[in-house]
């Protein structure tokens, strides 16, 4: 969490204690974490360590085992085996966070415009002529406006990524969560999506952010979290964690990155 | 072989009217001329209204049953992709029954059998529904209906599972109540996929109806099936037969090439 | 048993031994799987040299497999038995004795697993095809890149991988063989269709006889899916999740 | 000299029909072993499907057919007949009680039942245009249907009726409305021996067996167990 | 080309001129490159300038439009559009040449054991007990000797791509190509495969690599290639090229990247 005055920031997301399990296979042993609106928070860890299945615990892709989630100050009802009572509230809360996946996942049968204006048209019930409007100023953001009639099987990977952005932000959500977003892209289009994910940054908005990209982390996250084996073994602002990390794990894993 | 399939895409641009197949269709030509020519016609104008009425019947025929019957597969095929066993294990017994048995004996089955039992009902008999239940389509539509439903509940069965779990997961993470989800995203893309293997399975449908004639509904195959007992002329009538099931795959091929064409995808 | 019997008379006439049918019936059946295996085979082989020849054979080949497929598809199977086996041995009939040979009898079975064989052909053309289109083609761009020649190619990377591609339309081509046999009957050909029709019409117990039919069909059914869910689940060994 | 003589596949009792045991019996089949007996002809029976028979005849796969083949002007043009070898009267059966006549009158806006390209449907729509006609594949779905109340009426000939009429499900529903007015040009010519066109010899041979047969009491030996009047017709 | 004595090895690999268009798209405008015994080359450049065409020319996955090729002193003979003349040079030539996918492309109907001695047995002639032993040998070198009998889409990412190189090696090619082989790869598998690919230049293997990781390139390459938009922008050994950047282009790219 940034540092001067945390704690008048309402809370955007909190989540404590969280565990899930497949089957046998422990994969988060009890994770807490608690962004403010406008925290920037960044996961980074090893391939299996379950930074994704900790973000998709997070808007109930995946059913925790247990522990506590809380969205915009709204407790999900879980029942004790973790699965969610309500169907509908997790609906609604879903609609207040933006997910963007590491494989984009636009539909493919719509064109770029329409993967823009589905969840607002057929779930918010706004307009069409409005959101064809807001669609269109989002993607002369992310920089696509000459492509919103096109099918996202004819864009290239930073194309689509930047698509798959815009989307998410077509739901004006609380809360960005990003999966990897660079991760199959090449160095050019890193750079590309980079820059947009700094600038909801520079907004204020409310971001988790799964990433290997540690450069990235470190300029851009409020919050760094080193996750280990389904544990924080380490967690601070990003000066601290990449300046001086304490763990050795980290320490190792920072090393064969860098 | 190398590049075959990097060529594939060019060879579409280079036109239609390649030498080789201006010599086939000189061919073709050629051949329905000698038909024309060498051939008996004289029947034909008699059995033109006939035929006529045959046609239009057996389009009748297909389009009305395949229509219902997709609508049908579609929920077969959703609840044996994602349904609870409850439904899925009847909607898997109904397709494997349909499927595994020939449709001659299901229409024979629903209209003397089944429809056989509905008039010793004095009050079926008075019932204003009497009117059609006495006559043979209903059943003809309806048998025909189950059976492209059973058949097509197994296409989407795949279908359903063949859609990424990233395209649903995408809704989902967006509040997408679940009916949204599927009327939205997963039937079309399932329908996407499914439609080159629809295309073919309606041209079995279609000859699938000649059938119907078991139970005195009469098509276009049945008008040239009574041309030959008529008359004796056997390849004729045959030929012209083909001729208009050719035509009718052609505009089969056409609309599901137009469908097909709607969402536009990449060849790899 | 007996109060089976009594209840319904009709069926005795299902008997192994004359007057019962059973063994007509059951003789049916294997002749019916017989053929259907026969021209499956046969379709099998049209099949994949058909799809080999559309995508990778020159703009004649494809063309030629493009009408074979289209129309052998679009008529009617009757219609295709009656010209391919009457029409076309009586024109070689014909050239023969005019030349002065004797006239040859081609014998019902071998035509009519000959013309199912060529129908089965162009739908089982389409459905290798696709199977093969469906293999990723980094796969055969591996072989390729170490020098694999093109046969070895097809016998040991192609047709492996895309067997599990392939493996629920032919089964589906499958099920429609052994009902197309149902048309040898025009070429004399005692399979299930013709002796349950002989049966039900010389008896009158319609009914029966066609419900013992039915039953045949779904037993066959029932018996080639396990085998087809197991060949594809041995088929798509090595791909994680089983069928997908 | 052999002849193949062809027979429809599928069974048509009382005239041919197979035993369980794959043994072709009947009325047609013992006339078939009399006709080439008194011609002198070395016949083999071949059964094939309805579909396949003319086809087999004019490829040479047959070379005679004798299944219950009417004569008619149409198919004369195609393929050429022996003399009749018989003819039975053409009769309409109706359910019991509903008093339907068998005449144009007594059909008008009635659902008559005939079997697909017979004399019987050449018949019902030239004498009864005012009735509604449904086109059978087989007699006995005609039968079905008169049974279950979907048509009122079906034509057909004598024999095949009077047996569905005598049968326990006939004698429960209906009745014989009797014979239709004759109309020889429809169904007077009778059922012939189907032979290629050209074939003069092979004719002649027939229709000689024929009349031997008519002549010297074989055909009135073989038909008395199966019928109870002569069914050569007039 | 490194170097201490470079005229005294013989060449491995020759590219001429090379042209390749697709359709009216030029995707390489004129590339040339010398490849001795022993050489490390490694090819860099932004999405779509024609590295992996490049790569793929080589080994006649793609017909070229024009150019000369000569691998190993043998030069592919080819008609005037480019296509080769005997499928059975081409088949010979690529039994030199090991290639290494992006995608690993290891098949998947067979285990890594099989997927190893798969070519030896079936296209060289070796038996195949000492092919097995061979690929046992190869396999305990880039650790997977206890991955022998597994499917490979039971393996991680970094499993499956030293399955490839060792299946690459087991031809016993004279020289490597490897397009961008650690892509998609966590940064602890990356750092993984590239000590495997280190070891192999140690030998002294000829290889040829298209690859996003500067570093790597820099540290293990004896010459680099910087294509841009199908040309060869600049090249020279590594130090030259990342010290010393000549052109514009190389420079602003470099700066994305690092
Ligand atoms: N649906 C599932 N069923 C069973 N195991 C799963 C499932 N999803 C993930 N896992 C396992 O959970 C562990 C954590 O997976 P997760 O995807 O969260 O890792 P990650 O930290 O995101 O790794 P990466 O950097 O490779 O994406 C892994 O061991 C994985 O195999
Ligand atoms: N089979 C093909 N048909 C048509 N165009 C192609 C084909 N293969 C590649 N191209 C085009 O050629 C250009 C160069 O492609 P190439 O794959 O060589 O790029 P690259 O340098 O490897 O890029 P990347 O870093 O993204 O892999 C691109 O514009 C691409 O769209
Ligand atoms: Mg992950
Ligand atoms: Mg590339």
């Amino acid at each position: 969490m940034s540092q001067n005055p945390p704690e008048t920031r309402p809370e955007a997301i909190r989540i404590e204690n969280l565990h899930k399990s497949f089957g046998t296979l422990d994969v988060l042993k009890g994770v807490s974490l608690v962004a403010r609106e406008g925290d920037v928070v960044a996961i980074i860890g090893g391939s299996g360590s379950g930074k994704s299945t900790m973000l998709r615990c997070i808007n109930f892709l995946e059913t925790p085992s247990s522990g506590r989630i809380v969205i915009g100050g709204e407790e999900v009802a879980m029942r004790p085996d973790g699965s969610p009572v309500s169907r509908r509230q997790i609906e609604r809360l879903r609609r207040r966070l933006g997910m963007v996946f590491q494989s984009f996942n636009l539909w493919t049968h719509k064109t770029v415009l329409e993967n823009l204006i589905e969840v607002p048209v057929y779930v918010l019930g706004v307009s069409r002529a409005e959101a064809v409007e807001r669609a269109g100023k989002l993607l002369a953001r992310v920089g696509l406006a000459e492509k919103s009639g096109v099918y996202p099987a004819f864009m290239s990977g930073g194309q689509q990524q930047r698509a798959a952005i815009a989307r998410a932000l077509a739901m004006e959500p609380r809360a960005m969560l990003f999966d990897e977003p660079t991760s199959a892209l090449d160095p050019e289009l890193v750079g590309e999506v980079l820059g947009v994910i700094r600038d909801l940054a520079a907004e204020g908005r409310t971001m988790i952010l799964v990433t290997h990209e540690m450069k990235f982390a470190r300029e851009v996250a409020s919050h760094v979290i080193y996750l280990h084996n389904g544990r924080i073994e380490e967690e601070g602002p990003p000066e601290a964690l990449f300046g001086d990390p304490k763990s050795e794990r980290l320490q190792q894993f920072l090393k064969s990155v860098s | 072989m190398g590049s075959a399939r990097s060529t594939r895409g060019a060879g579409m641009s280079r036109g239609f009217w390649q030498p080789h197949r201006i010599v086939l269709i000189g061919l073709a030509v050629l051949l329905a001329l000698w038909c024309g020519w060498a051939l008996r016609w004289d029947w034909l104008p008699r059995y033109l209204p006939l035929m006529a009425e045959g046609i239009w019947r057996t389009i009748w025929l297909l389009a009305v049953t395949v229509t219902l019957g997709f609508l049908l597969a579609i929920p077969l095929g959703l609840a044996q992709a994602a349904g609870p066993w409850y439904l899925a294990a009847p909607a898997r017994s109904f397709c494997t029954v349909v499927r595994g048995t020939p449709l001659l004996l299901q229409l024979w089955l629903l209209y003397y059998g089944l429809g056989s039992l509905f008039p010793q009902y004095p009050w079926i008999r008075e019932s204003e529904l009497w009117p059609y239940l006495r006559q043979a389509w209903p059943y003809a539509v309806l048998a025909l209906t189950i059976s492209f439903a059973g058949y097509e509940g197994e296409v989407m069965r795949g279908a359903f599972k063949g859609v990424p779990s990233g395209q649903l997961e995408a809704a989902r993470a967006m509040g997408m109540p679940r009916f949204t989800i599927l009327r939205r995203i997963w039937l079309p893309q399932a329908i996407q996929r499914a439609l080159p293997t629809l295309g073919g399975e309606t041209v079995l449908q279609l000859k699938a109806t000649p059938l119907v004639a078991t139970i005195t509904v009469i098509d276009i195959y049945s008008v040239a099936s009574r041309v030959r007992q008529d008359t004796f002329i056997v390849y004729e009538p045959l030929l012209l037969l083909a001729l208009v099931y050719m035509a009718i795959t052609g505009i089969i091929v056409l609309v599901f090439r137009a469908l097909e064409a709607r969402v536009p995808s990449r060849v790899a | 048993m007996e109060a089976l019997l009594d209840a319904f008379p009709t069926l005795a006439l299902l008997a192994w031994e004359p007057p019962g049918w059973g063994a007509n019936l059951a003789r049916g059946l294997v002749n019916s799987v017989q053929i259907a295996l026969g021209a499956f085979a046969l379709g099998l082989v049209i099949g994949t040299a058909g799809a080999y020849g559309k995508l990778y054979g020159g703009p004649v080949t494809r063309d030629l497999l493009a009408v074979y497929t289209t129309v052998v598809r679009a008529v009617p199977e009757l219609v295709l038995i009656l010209i391919l086996y009457f029409a076309v041995t009586d024109l070689v009939n014909q050239a023969l004795v005019s030349f002065g040979y004797a006239r040859v009898q081609i014998s019902g079975v071998a035509a009519g697993i000959a013309v199912l064989g060529v129908v089965q052909g162009a739908y089982s053309t389409e459905v290798l095809r696709g199977a093969i289109l469906a293999v990723p083609s980094g796969q055969i761009e591996a072989a390729r890149a170490m020098g694999m020649p093109p046969v070895t190619l097809a016998r040991r990377i192609t047709f492996p991988l895309m067997l599990a591609n392939a493996v629920p339309g032919l089964a589906n081509l499958w099920l429609i063989a052994t009902k197309d046999t149902a048309l040898l009957a025009i070429v004399g050909f005692a399979e299930l269709t013709l002796q349950t029709r002989q049966a039900a019409a010389s008896t009158k117990a319609f009914l029966t006889f066609f419900l013992a039919a039915g039953l045949l069909y779904l037993l066959v059914t029932l018996i080639s899916t396990f085998l087809f869910a197991r060949a594809e689940k041995w088929a798509r060994r090595g791909q994680r999740g089983g069928q997908a | 000299q052999e002849v193949k003589v062809g027979i429809a596949a599928e069974p048509y009792p009382p005239f041919a029909s197979p035993d369980a045991a794959g043994n072709w019996i009947g009325w047609e089949i013992e006339m078939i072993g009399a006709v080439c007996a008194a011609a002198e002809l070395d016949c083999v029976i071949t059964p094939v499907a309805w579909d396949g028979i003319i086809p087999s005849l004019t490829s040479g796969q047959v070379d005679a057919i004798m299944a219950s083949m009417s004569i008619t002007e149409e198919r004369l043009k195609t393929i050429d007949f022996s003399d009749k070898y018989y003819n039975t009267p053409t009769v309409i059966a109706v359910a019991k009680g509903s008093g339907i006549a068998p005449t144009p009158e007594g059909l008008a806006g009635k659902i008559l039942g005939v079997q697909v390209s017979t004399i019987h449907q050449d018949y019902a729509q030239t004498h009864f245009g005012d009735a509604e006609i449904k086109l059978y594949q087989t007699q006995d779905e005609a039968n079905q249907d008169l049974v279950a109340g979907r048509i009122d009426a079906t034509q057909a000939d004598s024999i095949a009726l009077d047996a569905f009429l005598a049968s326990a499900e006939g004698t429960a529903c209906c009745e014989s409305a009797g014979a239709v007015a004759d109309d020889p040009a429809i169904l007077g010519l009778g059922v012939g021996v189907g032979l290629r066109k050209g074939e003069d010899d092979l004719k002649a041979k027939f229709n000689a067996g024929i009349a031997k047969i008519l002549e010297d009491g074989t055909y009135e030996t073989i038909s008395a167990p199966y019928f109870d009047s002569s069914i050569y017709g007039g």
